[in-house]
């Protein structure tokens, strides 16, 4: 019993998880400047749009007008404020950034745990699988698919870049779900004769959220740019109001790249997806240094 | 060196069925395309003035270069091209072989990219040496979130900010694409070589910018790995030269990232549509646009199966690269 | 061989991490020629110590206070970068403790040995070579094959020995080892604490041996010291302090070995647990928690290490029996 | 009680479809643990002791042989119905930290067996708690402090008697202790190994220790049997305190050699046996699979597999051609 | 940057003989391809190394007018029934070697593989050759078969490429003739005859030459992924009158290239590309460029699915039409490269003022008007519930609208024409499809409302209405005899009615007036173009939004003599300016 002595001391001693993420996220401002820029990203998504008519007003005579305060981002070719579709067009990006998410997650959380969980030959057919998958270059099979389908809403075009992405989110799951078996925890519920869901579901997924939550982001991050690039590319249905669709049209109808009126409808949606980048590096570096005992610095 | 024999063996292996399942999507894919790219094409030749006719004439021989016959019997055709790097005839270059259209531009792809990612390479290999070594330094947090940042952002965003300050603001270089100007005589002189390179340097430094954040972070984390290992310690101990240990570090810390460097290579590859897009140059990025607008089925297909064939021999190259410098895997 | 083992003076030696002492005010005199053993739990201190002997405290921690005098070396804690690196290696060798991994794993062993020959300015490298296979024949092994293999290719006892070559192979005559026989199991541990004793007398060392195992320090060690929450709790002649430990946190220690034969419920677990950095009390006596004999003066006062003829104690409660 | 005959594991290796490697980790294994009893593996490193722990915990499945466990054979069994019987015997692992889930504290980790208990013998919530808090007791430890902790506010020692506390919820049969106080501190192994006798005395929970260090064994009570393994093959087995002071077989003689002496408390053995080489991990061709590196192997040994069995004269059972008594094991000195 | 400066190479001398252009027919040079003019990527330009027996003006009313090309004169049989083709004297291949009628017939030969309204395989399809005739080395007559004549005959004659044989009898082989015959008559020979002439289409695209012999002012020298350069041909007829030593052909894979090009002074000059305001202002400031502008006979309009309500219904068309400010939606979409259309007539305006003269004046201008277009609305029965427009039963109401992703001009008039709508109460929507392909197949299954539709192709007034009252409008015209599909068969998706009711011309079919354009004489078709504008003006199956203007460039630092605005040059392919002689260097 002699043991416990010691034991409110050790207590204070041990941070409790979430006062660490604190420490973590105070001692750099910049990673306190991540989470806000995501949180701003997310409130222009989310209550932005509700401050604009559904149809913007345009101005023919103000066609590429130049930046005012009337106009901070200058307007476009049909003389509509920039501004207000990179906010409006901020809720399509996060949008399907959150439905890419979902599915990346669930597929990937779901296959890299069975995979992991079960090992033998569902394993490896399962990451055979997934590797293949990770070596079919999303991009070009994007552009492909493209012509297939027409990513209507960004709910659909979510799916599909969830439906390509899990791919990365699967195997880290998996190596994860690998190395935890190790643990001797594990074993011992199933020793205990504890019930599958009883393991995946309280053993191994809360162990591993935040590793998932870091691995979804990065693929996130990675289906927001894929979703904009073809947009930019031109190869998809035009959508009014979408970052993507305001890049090609600055640079193929706009000639930002070829004289300088059109340059504030360019850098507007480039700047926000600097932005956007910047928060979720800012933010990833924090969990990084929360998660990963080796980057813990004194 | 048996080890790596039986390794490649596998490797091909995997490699083989990986390219078949590939080229069994994308032939599937890609036939079930909708649109009538005869019907667009004879628009497109009206619209520019041609007889509606005769247009109409040009068009279907144009595209009698399309495969006919039933899906299975197209399917099986094409495995059987395959397997003699046939992939089919292009219509948008009408009457050439797709594996023709593709080599002349996949060089334009290859050698950028080669040269962009081992540019970066170094550059990052070093910084991110420098970032794990001085990794509670304020420069050291600079180099760090910087390469995440260029790591994370799109390469497009590069690419247009590259365009748009160095081609069209200051106009050190060629805005307009292209590879090298027409009136320099070719060969191995200095005017052809300098005009290669200044229609390259925008493409190359995007892609050396797009990778080179990913070197930094790696290096720097595996550097940090490798400097909590126990040998690095032990040297010390034994009093090894700062310089030999330095070197033991950087051997082992580089190892991992030939893994990445592989996977990299590959993604670039994806990449070059963005990038060639932008810079309008040449290579299979664009190469691949240009067949999905025009719906050029076989370009489209070969287009395809040539990056994916280009990240699987990446993926083989790297591991066997590995299997040579690493003992514990030739082992 | 014209160098004669030497002799080394701890004194006062207080080495902190973050400000938080791993080793508090130690004092240890190897005398030369001599093997002398520190037990201590986990995190008592042991490697922090060994590791002050060639200055080499891996930041955060750092030397606070205190010096160790090597005999025809100095005080190497004054040492500057360059010259303690010099000293490392070819006057005072180091066992590491994870032996295990401490080779470069892309490197075999003949490669990293003519580093090591480089390092230190040797020109006659054949000659290295030489001693070295020397070295691990004696040792039991197959000179020309080790140094060919690479980590990998080797058995951990065989590391073990390999670096115990690295050590020694530049005529180095005061030799650390920490934990060199944790992580091998029994027959291989006992042959090698066989050869660090062979060794320890062909060459003429002095020889200082880590490890959280008493039985190991038994076997080999002339002298033994015991470390608990960074002090030194007791020290004197291994027998001796084998026979009749003075500081119960020794004795403790000793009836808590599971033996071979012999009554075995004589044998008892040390109540509570060791301290760790973050709770090792700042004053008093570092034991007092667990101690059998605790007074009220071992709440406040740190014992401090006194003699008692060939012994030294740290323990209020002795020094009562002592006067008494 | 639970019986094991002629128990052979091989792990095949994965890797390239061109290159298969096996590893025997074990060649046809008997072994018995009555009710309430005791026993000891014993051996060293990579002798397969984990594995055949592991096979009689129903973690690992074994390719050949059988288990019987309370007169029913496992093999008759469908995988779903031996579960109820595995159940019955707990594992306990090595490293402590690693065998208790990080993200839950210690009354959520005995919460979950303890609930899946309650339901299958209709029991309530409170009956849980209750549970708990006994179980916790059961191992000395204070439930009022340590229910609401995380594994990591808990000291080795103490991570090891709720890992043990875990298992005792299932009311287990049998514990199996893998190398349980190894990664413990000198100064509390003993409480720990004190622990699990005094659950066997009080509980009658049978207790397979499994451990590379030969004393530890005697701690689990002198009518344990001790089986002393070599490559995957059991080459001496007996009542513990018999084959510690009189072993017959050169390995285990070689293993007790190598035990180190307490100079000044004791004094070692006048024969010590000493091995002529490492372990080699190759196969011998029919012999004896210690041949290699027994000071004593002769002819017969390279080319004749021994049996375990027994030979006159010889209490305990041993699979070597020449059993021989050898005095091997240091002596308490006479007056400390 | 040299690239700047192609002086860098040459001196002052050298960069005044490079004339520098990009091919508008033929954007994203292939180095890989070869020298024919076939292959739609070989390293043949129509103008420069690509010969045509004649260059077709595209007259705003004649089809029939040419400048010489391999051909030095024409005559044209007054009926269309035969032309007669001198070749110049004096031209020669590349190599030195005359460019002989028989070069002509083996073109002729191939033309049949390649698609030509006067040499086609399809027999009895109208104004097809019956007979090639070499009369002499340098003469050559052909025939029209009179069964099913056209008078854009000679127009097909003349717009034939010119290789030669020397180099492409061998894929042709000497038994064409026979086998062109037989495809031209009915049965199993001529079914596979005609597969031969097909497969041997395939081939001689195919065609690798292997060396450019060039019959034009040109020839190929080297070609790289950025652009083609050609070198002067000496043994051209009228290489004495050409002026640049060299032509380089840029790439372009996308207008910008071109834009950038023009803002360096880098091109003499550039066809038409679209161009945003801006950029043209920068364009134009650029030393020497000179934006030139002309007629091209290409008209866009919106059209109606008539198939689904509520646009079957006239007043609702013409209701939309009122709303609709062309003015706007040009300036937003094409400020540069159209003019608002100042009626809807299906016809060019700058040809329709030639069509209908006076009587232009008198179609309905449509006019931006809100009052008619509620009365319009009014009239269809739509409903006015609140400031929104909805239909008879009350029904939301919402014009969508389709166009393919990559046509920027047409979303942003789109965009443009929603904003307008939605301002006047008609909810209104873009839908766009990824690509042209998929628009083109979508919108002939009928699955769109409405969309947008070149129409106005002149100048053959044939071509003009079929757009309108032809094969996408249900009127089928097979061998001469025209039949009407019902909407949704056979390609009909605009479902006009088979006849219209058109004020002060009463019952109209205009499917078969639009077929009788092809045969009937000068006079006749004028009055029939007046019934089928007025027809169009009426009912309105499509909106007419602006007309395309052929926006040039020209840079007039090294070189002069360009053709001016509203030359007919404008529409052909800048190396014939240079054939021609017009193109001077600057001294
Ligand atoms: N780099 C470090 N940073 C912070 N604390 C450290 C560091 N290295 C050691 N310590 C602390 O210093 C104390 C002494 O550590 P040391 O490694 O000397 O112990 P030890 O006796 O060698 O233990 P072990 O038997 O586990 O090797 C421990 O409490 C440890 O946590
Ligand atoms: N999952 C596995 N896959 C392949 N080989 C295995 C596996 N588990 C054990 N082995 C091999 O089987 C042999 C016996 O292993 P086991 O873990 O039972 O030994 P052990 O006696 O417990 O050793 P230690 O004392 O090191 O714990 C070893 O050679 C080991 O490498
Ligand atoms: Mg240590
Ligand atoms: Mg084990
Ligand atoms: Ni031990």
């Amino acid at each position: 019993m002699s043991e416990l002595i010691l034991e409110t001391s050790t207590a204070s001693m041990r941070r409790n998880f979430w006062r660490g993420v604190w420490r973590v996220m105070k001692r750099k401002p910049s990673r306190m400047a991540g989470v806000v820029i995501l949180l701003g990203f997310t409130v222009m998504a989310v209550i932005g749009p509700l401050f604009y008519p559904e149809n913007l007003p345009y101005d023919p005579n103000a066609k590429y007008a130049p930046i005012s305060w009337e106009h901070w981002f200058g307007t476009d070719g049909q003389g509509k404020d920039v501004w207000a579709q990179l906010v409006i067009g901020s809720r399509y990006v996060l949008l399907s950034a959150l439905v890419t998410g979902v599915i990346t997650v669930v597929v990937g959380a779901g296959l890299g745990l069975f995979s992991g969980f079960k090992r033998g030959r569902w394993d490896t057919v399962l990451m055979r699988l997934t590797d293949m998958k990770l070596t079919i270059p999303g991009l070009p099979l994007l552009l492909v698919l493209s012509t297939v389908w027409s990513f209507g809403s960004a709910i659909e075009m979510g799916l599909v870049l969830g439906l390509l992405g899990w791919g990365g989110v699967a195997r880290a799951v998996r190596s994860q779900t690998l190395s935890l078996r190790e643990r001797g925890f594990i074993e011992a519920a199933r020793g205990l004769g504890l019930s599958t869901t009883h393991i995946v579901g309280k053993e191994l997924l809360p162990t591993m959220a935040p590793y998932i939550a870091m691995n979804m982001l990065v693929a996130v991050t990675g289906a927001v740019y894929a979703q904009v690039g073809l947009f930019f590319l031109g190869v998809l249905p035009y959508e009014a109001d979408n970052w993507g669709v305001m890049l090609n049209l600055a640079v193929f109808g706009g000639g930002a790249m070829t004289t300088t009126a059109a340059l504030p409808y360019l850098l507007a949606p480039l700047l926000a997806i600097l932005l956007l980048t910047l928060g979720i590096v800012l933010v990833v570096d924090a969990m990084d240094e929360i998660f990963n005992p080796r980057l813990r610095e004194e | 060196m048996t080890v790596v024999l039986k390794k490649l063996a596998g490797h091909l292996a995997r490699g083989l069925v990986m390219i078949l399942v590939v080229a069994t999507i994308s032939f599937f894919i890609v036939r079930n395309i909708p649109g009538d790219p005869m019907k667009a094409a004879l628009e497109m030749k009206v619209a520019a003035g041609a007889d509606p006719v005769a247009a109409a004439q040009e068009v279907k021989v144009i595209y009698g270069f399309q495969p006919t016959g039933s899906m299975w019997s197209q399917y099986v055709d094409y495995l059987a091209g395959l397997a003699t790097f046939d992939l089919g005839t292009s219509t948008l270059h009408a009457g050439q072989p797709v594996t023709e259209v593709l080599t002349e531009s996949a060089k334009w792809t290859v050698l950028p990219v080669l040269l962009g990612i081992l540019m970066s390479f170094l550059v990052g290999v070093i910084l991110g040496v420098y970032a794990a070594l001085r990794r509670s330094s304020k420069l050291g947090d600079i180099l760090a979130i910087s390469g995440s940042l260029l790591h994370g952002v799109p390469q497009y965003v590069l690419g247009l900010l590259l365009a748009a300050i160095f081609a069209t603001s200051l106009g050190w270089f060629p805005s307009e694409g292209g590879v090298a100007d027409i009136l320099i005589e070719p060969g191995f002189t200095p005017e052809y070589i300098g005009t290669l390179i200044r229609h390259a340097a925008l493409p190359v430094l995007t892609y050396a910018l797009a990778s080179y954040g990913g070197w930094v972070l790696a290096m720097k984390s595996s550097v940090v790995t490798v400097l909590g290992d126990d040998f690095i310690l032990a040297s010390e101990l034994r009093g090894m030269k700062r310089s030999i240990i330095f070197r033991y570090v950087a051997r082992n810390a580089i190892l991992p990232l030939f893994t990445i460097l592989a996977l990299s290579l590959g993604l670039l590859f994806a990449g070059a549509v963005f990038i060639e897009r932008i810079f309008n140059y040449p290579g299979l990025g664009l190469k691949l646009i240009d067949s999905v607008t025009n719906r050029d089925y076989a370009l489209m297909s070969g287009a395809f199966l040539l990056i994916t064939v280009a990240i699987v021999v990446a993926n083989i190259l790297a591991d066997l690269l590995y299997t040579v410098i690493d003992p514990r895997v030739r082992q | 061989m014209s160098k004669q083992a030497p002799g080394v003076r701890i004194d006062g030696l207080t080495v902190t991490y973050n400000n938080l002492p791993a080793v508090r005010n130690v004092s240890l005199e190897l005398p030369p020629g001599t093997i002398t053993g520190i037990v201590g739990e986990s995190g008592s201190g042991k490697s922090t110590l060994a590791l002050s002997l060639l200055n080499a405290v891996q930041p955060p921690g750092r030397i606070a206070a205190g010096s160790v005098e090597i005999d025809e070396i100095g005080n190497v804690v004054e040492f500057a970068a360059e010259q303690i690196r010099r000293v490392r290696g070819s006057q005072i060798g180091y066992v590491f403790q994870a032996a295990q991994n401490s080779l470069n794993p892309l490197k075999t062993v003949g490669k990293q040995l003519l580093d090591l020959g480089r390092s230190h300015g040797v020109e006659d490298l054949r000659g290295l070579v030489r001693d070295a296979k020397d070295l691990l024949g004696r040792m039991g092994l197959d000179g020309a094959r080790v140094l060919d293999s690479h980590q990998h290719e080797l058995s951990g006892g065989m590391r073990q020995r390999v670096g115990i070559m690295l050590a020694l192979v530049l005529n180095a005559h005061l030799v650390v080892l920490d934990e060199p026989t944790t992580a091998l199991d029994m027959i291989t541990q006992s042959t090698i604490l066989k050869i660090i004793r062979e060794v320890h007398e062909e060459r003429g060392l002095t020889t200082l041996v880590i490890t959280h195992d008493i039985g190991v320090v038994a076997e080999v060690a002339d002298r033994l010291a015991v470390m608990y929450g960074g002090r030194l709790v007791e020290q004197g002649p291994t027998r001796e302090v084998l026979a009749s430990p003075q500081h119960p946190y020794t004795r403790g220690l000793i009836r808590a070995i599971p033996r071979l034969t012999g009554d075995i419920d004589e044998a008892q677990a040390l109540p509570g647990r060791p301290p760790t950095l973050a709770t090792v009390p700042a004053e008093g006596c570092v034991f007092r928690e667990r101690c059998p004999l605790r007074m009220d003066v071992c709440d406040t006062v740190d014992p401090a290490a006194e003699a008692y003829g060939t012994r030294i104690v740290a323990c209020h409660a002795v020094k009562v029996k002592e006067h008494a | 009680m639970i019986t094991g005959t002629g128990i052979v594991k091989t792990f095949k290796q994965r890797g390239n479809v061109l290159d298969k490697r096996e590893v025997r980790a074990l060649r046809g294994v008997d072994f018995s643990i009555p009710k309430g009893g005791a026993a000891s593996f014993i051996g060293e490193s990579g002798c397969g002791k984990t594995t055949l722990g592991r096979i009689i915990a129903g973690l690992e499945t074994h390719d050949e042989g059988e288990i019987v466990i309370d007169d029913v054979a496992m093999s008759s069994l469908k995988p779903k119905a031996r579960q109820p019987y595995f159940r019955r015997i707990q594992m306990i692992h090595q490293d402590p930290y690693s065998a208790l889930n990080p993200t839950r504290t210690i009354f959520q980790t005995l919460q979950a067996p303890l609930r899946l208990r309650a339901r299958q013998t209709g029991r309530d919530g409170k009956w849980i708690d209750e549970r708990a808090s006994e179980v916790l007791s059961l191992v000395g430890l204070d439930p009022g402090s340590v229910l609401g902790r995380y594994p990591h506010q808990l000291s080795g020692g103490m991570r090891q008697r709720v890992v043990i506390a875990r298992a005792l919820t299932v009311d287990p049969e049998m514990l199996v202790a893998d190398e349980a106080v190894s990664m413990i501190d000198v100064s509390l192994r003993l409480g720990i190994l004190a622990l699990l006798k005094d659950l066997r005395e009080r509980l009658g929970v049978a207790v397979l220790f499994i451990t590379h260090d030969v004393a530890t064994a005697r701690y689990i009570g002198d009518d344990g049997d001790l089986y002393v393994i070599y490559r995957g093959q059991v080459i001496e087995h007996g009542k513990v305190d018999t084959v510690i002071s009189d072993p017959v077989h050169p390995y285990t003689q070689s293993l007790l050699s190598a035990i180190p002496v307490l100079h000044g408390l004791e004094q070692p053995g006048t024969q010590p046996v000493v091995p002529l080489s490492g372990l080699d991990e190759s196969l011998s061709d029919g012999g004896c699979l210690f041949a290699r590196r027994c000071p004593f192997h002769t002819e017969r040994c390279t080319s004749e597999l021994p049996a375990l069995g027994r030979s006159e004269g010889v209490p305990q059972e041993h699979a070597c051609f020449y059993p021989e008594r050898r005095d091997v094991v240091a002596r308490p000195m006479s007056g400390v | 940057s040299t690239d700047n400066k192609p002086a860098a190479t040459g001196g002052a001398a050298a960069a005044a003989a490079v004339y520098t252009t990009v091919d508008g027919n033929k954007p994203g040079i292939d180095p890989a391809g070869p020298a024919n003019p076939f292959a739609p990527k070989g390293n043949s330009f129509s103008g420069y190394n690509a010969m045509k027996l004649a260059w077709v003006k595209n007259h705003l009313t004649d089809p029939n007018q040419f400048y010489p090309g391999i051909a030095e004169s024409w005559e044209i049989a007054t009926d269309n029934s035969s032309v007669t083709i001198k070749l110049q004297p004096n031209n020669k291949w590349s190599d030195g070697s005359p460019v002989t009628a028989e070069d002509v017939k083996l073109s002729i030969a191939i033309a049949y593989t390649q698609g030509n309204t006067a040499f086609t395989q399809v027999p009895g399809a109208a104004g097809s050759a019956s007979e090639v005739t070499v009369v002499d080395d340098k003469t050559i007559k052909v025939t029209q078969d009179m069964a099913n004549p056209v008078t854009t005959f000679a127009r097909g004659v003349l717009d034939t490429p010119v290789v030669p044989a020397k180099l492409w009898s061998s894929v042709v082989g000497a038994d064409i003739w026979d086998k062109i015959k037989a495809a031209r008559t009915e049965g199993a020979d001529a079914e596979a005859a005609r597969t031969y002439l097909t497969e041997l289409g395939k081939k001689i695209i195919a065609h690798n030459p292997g060396q450019d012999l060039s019959a034009g002012p040109y020839v190929l020298e080297r070609v790289n992924a950025s652009a083609a350069l050609l070198k002067k041909n000496p043994h051209f007829y009228n290489a004495a009158n050409v002026a640049p030593e060299k032509v380089q052909l840029l790439n372009f894979t996308g207008n910008e290239q071109v834009w950038n090009y023009l803002i360096q002074g880098k091109l003499d000059s550039s066809p038409f590309v679209a161009v945003p305001a801006d950029t043209m202002t920068k364009i134009k400031a650029t030393a020497g460029n000179q934006v030139i502008k002309g007629y091209s006979p290409v008209v866009v309009g919106l059209a109606f699915n008539q198939s689904k309500a509520p646009y079957d219904n006239v007043h609702v068309r013409r209701g939309l039409a009122y709303l609709i400010n062309r003015e706007e939606v040009t300036q937003i979409a094409s400020p540069e490269g159209g003019t608002a259309a100042v009626t809807t007539s299906g016809i060019h305006q700058k040809a329709a003022a030639e069509w209908l003269g006076a009587e232009l004046g008198n179609l309905e201008p449509f006019a931006t008007d809100v009052a008619k277009a509620e009365e319009e609305f009014k009239a269809a029965g739509l409903k006015k519930s609140g400031d929104k427009w909805t239909l008879a039963d009350g029904k939301p109401w919402k014009v969508s609208m389709h166009a393919p992703a990559g046509f920027s001009d047409w979303v942003a008039a789109q965009e443009n024409i929603k904003n307008q709508l939605i301002k006047a109460g008609v909810d209104a929507e873009v839908v766009t499809t990824a690509d042209f392909p998929l628009y083109q197949t979508e919108m002939a299954e009928g699955k769109y409302d409405t969309g947008f539709w070149l129409i106005g192709l002149g100048p053959a007034p044939y071509n003009i209405f079929q757009r309108i009252y032809g094969a996408a409008n249900g009127w089928a015209n097979i061998g001469g005899k025209v039949t009407h599909n019902a909407p949704g068969k056979n390609g009909n998706w605009m479902g006009s009615k088979e006849e219209v009711e058109v004020e002060g011309l009463g019952k109209v079919n205009p499917g078969e007036l639009t077929a009788k354009l092809n045969a009937v004489s000068p006079e006749e078709q004028k009055a029939l173009m007046l019934q089928l504008a007025k027809t169009a003006n009426a009912d309105l199956p499509v909106i007419q939004l602006w007309d395309y203007v052929n926006t040039q460039f020209q840079n007039t630092t090294r070189f002069t003599g360009f053709p001016a605005d509203d030359s007919d040059l404008l529409r052909l392919p800048h190396g014939v300016w240079i054939q021609l002689g017009l193109v001077k260097a600057k001294s």
